[in-house]
């Protein structure tokens, strides 16, 4: 491997505001083979996460990138003098995962699955550039339709939908409902 | 509509008909596929009544939810000849809508548990200065600055006493085209180091004027680190001129 | 030293919007004693320096920032025009919404109606292969008229122009909050 190179990528990582794609790093560094590219991220990769510092580089959104250790998560809030991060509404979350699931979706058929009008919800989410428009149904009115967004990913810390939960990790956590529920019977 | 204060203020009410309806049915613990059409509009009307557990925005969402499951119990009730099918159960709809957006909620609460653990990381908001491409404490420089220094410049040229090459047209909107191609290359262009290598004065001066023309469309940035050093041109990255 | 105070450190540096002082940890870390902050910055400046890796802390505008270290600088520099370059400005998406719109267009109607010279941002547009020259204008001058392409419809999810959202659709996902916000006032 050439020397410098899990330094270079590194200081690549450093620079880039949003999650670094591993093909960008490639295209980056095009005179080194793809192949010792990916052998010095892994190597770096390593050795930041066993350095146990306060900064760390995670693998989010589709890419990598630095971040505080979450340990150190009041010590920033009290550096930065916030509270607490917001965090999304129950019903921005509830659109967003219909979104997450169902795309490519329109706007009444969330509606229609929330049982709630959501044109709101779906501006707001618009605005925080969680979900965008892609295009139009082929069918009557031709309406428009929302995916979710690569900053989508990265907010919850997923690399692709296929992150997404599953069935069974649904159908798991139904069923502990279920099982909390009938405990009390006799 | 839903607004931002109303679901910030009252986080435990229902957010809508189907979350009121599946908390029903789990206190109760029914089978979401048989529901007992009767004894759930009973207590679905019980809370509606209870104003304070509901989100008020979306009452007609919940009234008309009331309307469907009134409208369910009294098919039910209609004497048929045969049983009815699974196909034909007029709950059909409504049990297929609830088992979907238990789903939902599910997923919801996986992806609340990974937005916390994202939430405790922080990634920078802005870049900090890069080595060279750095923009720290630069001035936008006037046009008088950027005359001046172009008028030093001439005078150099001059002393230099150098062949004019007649001959060749230099055209403005050329000009400003190079430049830009030079910026888009390079990025950053050094205003004395450009004009030492224009080939002649007239050159120079279209160049000058070019250079002009750019700022004045607000295409290109003159800025300068401190004052009397050499200026810098950039590319504005969003160059628009609203008025 | 109390465990971590090098880490925490570490991790203010790094979120800090600016170079950090040392008074501001101080200050974030003030139920720790001073002496000990002060040692814990030495030690992680010392272990940072050391380490010889992709970045470093240096000390700049009277407080301590994260940096890559010079000798990646034409890394970075690559890396950044690579970045750049894969992105639409808001130049070229402003250029690029009034062909969608206004099409066919020439260069002289776009940049009458921008109030700018629109000739680097039409070249990019082309370069990208999301516009296209489709003839001349029988008009004084025969200018060059400009399209958008098929790459463009692919790019916006579009199966034809007539899919572009309408100015009603936009407002309708825009203005609803406006009008909320507008209607306090006198």
């Amino acid at each position: 491997m050439a020397p410098g190179l899990k330094d270079i990528i590194e200081s690549l990582i450093f620079v880039s505001l949003e999650p670094l794609p591993l093909e960008k790093i490639k295209e980056t560094l095009s005179d080194h083979p793809p192949a010792e590219v990916e052998q010095a991220l892994q190597e770096l990769l390593q050795s930041t996460v066993s350095a146990e510092r306060g900064i760390t580089i995670i693998q989010s959104g589709g890419g990598y990138v630095f971040t505080t250790r979450p340990e150190f998560d009041p010590w920033v809030r009290r550096f930065l003098k916030i509270d607490r991060k917001s965090k999304l509404s129950s019903a921005s979350l509830e659109t967003l995962s219909i979104v997450a699931y169902h795309q490519p979706i329109t706007l009444s058929e969330i509606s229609a699955l929330r049982n709630v009008d959501s044109s709101y919800t779906i501006k707001t989410l618009l605005e925080k550039k969680l979900v965008k428009i892609t295009g139009r149904k082929k069918s009557p009115g031709n309406p428009l339709i929302y995916r979710t967004t690569e900053r989508f990913l990265a907010y919850f810390g997923l690399n692709s939908l296929d992150e997404l939960p599953t069935e069974e990790e649904i159908a798991k956590i139904l069923g502990e409902d279920k099982t909390v529920e009938q405990a009390p019977k006799p | 509509m839903e607004t931002s204060e109303s679901y910030q203020v009252r986080l435990e009410v229902f957010e809508g008909p189907l979350d009121l309806l599946l908390f029903l049915i789990r206190k109760k613990r029914i089978d979401i596929h048989n529901i007992p059409i009767a004894v759930i509009t009973r207590e679905y009307l019980d809370y509606l009544g209870r104003e304070e557990q509901i989100n008020l925005d979306r009452e007609a969402e919940f009234v008309l939810m009331a309307a469907l499951l009134i409208h369910i119990k009294s098919q039910l009730l209609l004497p048929r000849e045969q049983p009815l099918t699974e196909g034909e159960d007029p709950r059909r709809f409504l049990v297929d809508q609830l088992v979907e957006f238990q789903k939902i909620k599910a997923a919801c609460s996986i992806l609340k548990e990974r937005e916390e653990e994202q939430l405790s990381l922080w990634t920078r908001e802005v870049l900090p200065p890069l080595p060279e491409l750095g923009e720290v404490d630069l001035v936008e420089v006037s046009l008088f600055d950027l005359a001046e220094t172009f008028f030093v410049l001439m005078k150099r040229k001059e002393a230099e006493n150098f062949r004019v090459v007649r001959g060749k047209n230099y055209s403005l909107e050329e000009k400003m085209k190079e430049i830009i191609a030079t910026l888009e290359k390079e990025s950053v262009l050094d205003f004395l180091e450009y004009f030492n290598r224009q080939e002649n004065l007239e050159e120079a001066i279209v160049s000058f004027f070019s250079l002009l023309e750019l700022i004045k469309a607000r295409l290109v940035m003159a800025v300068q680190e401190r004052l009397f050093q050499t200026i810098k041109v950039w590319l504005r990255r969003e160059s628009k001129a609203r008025q």
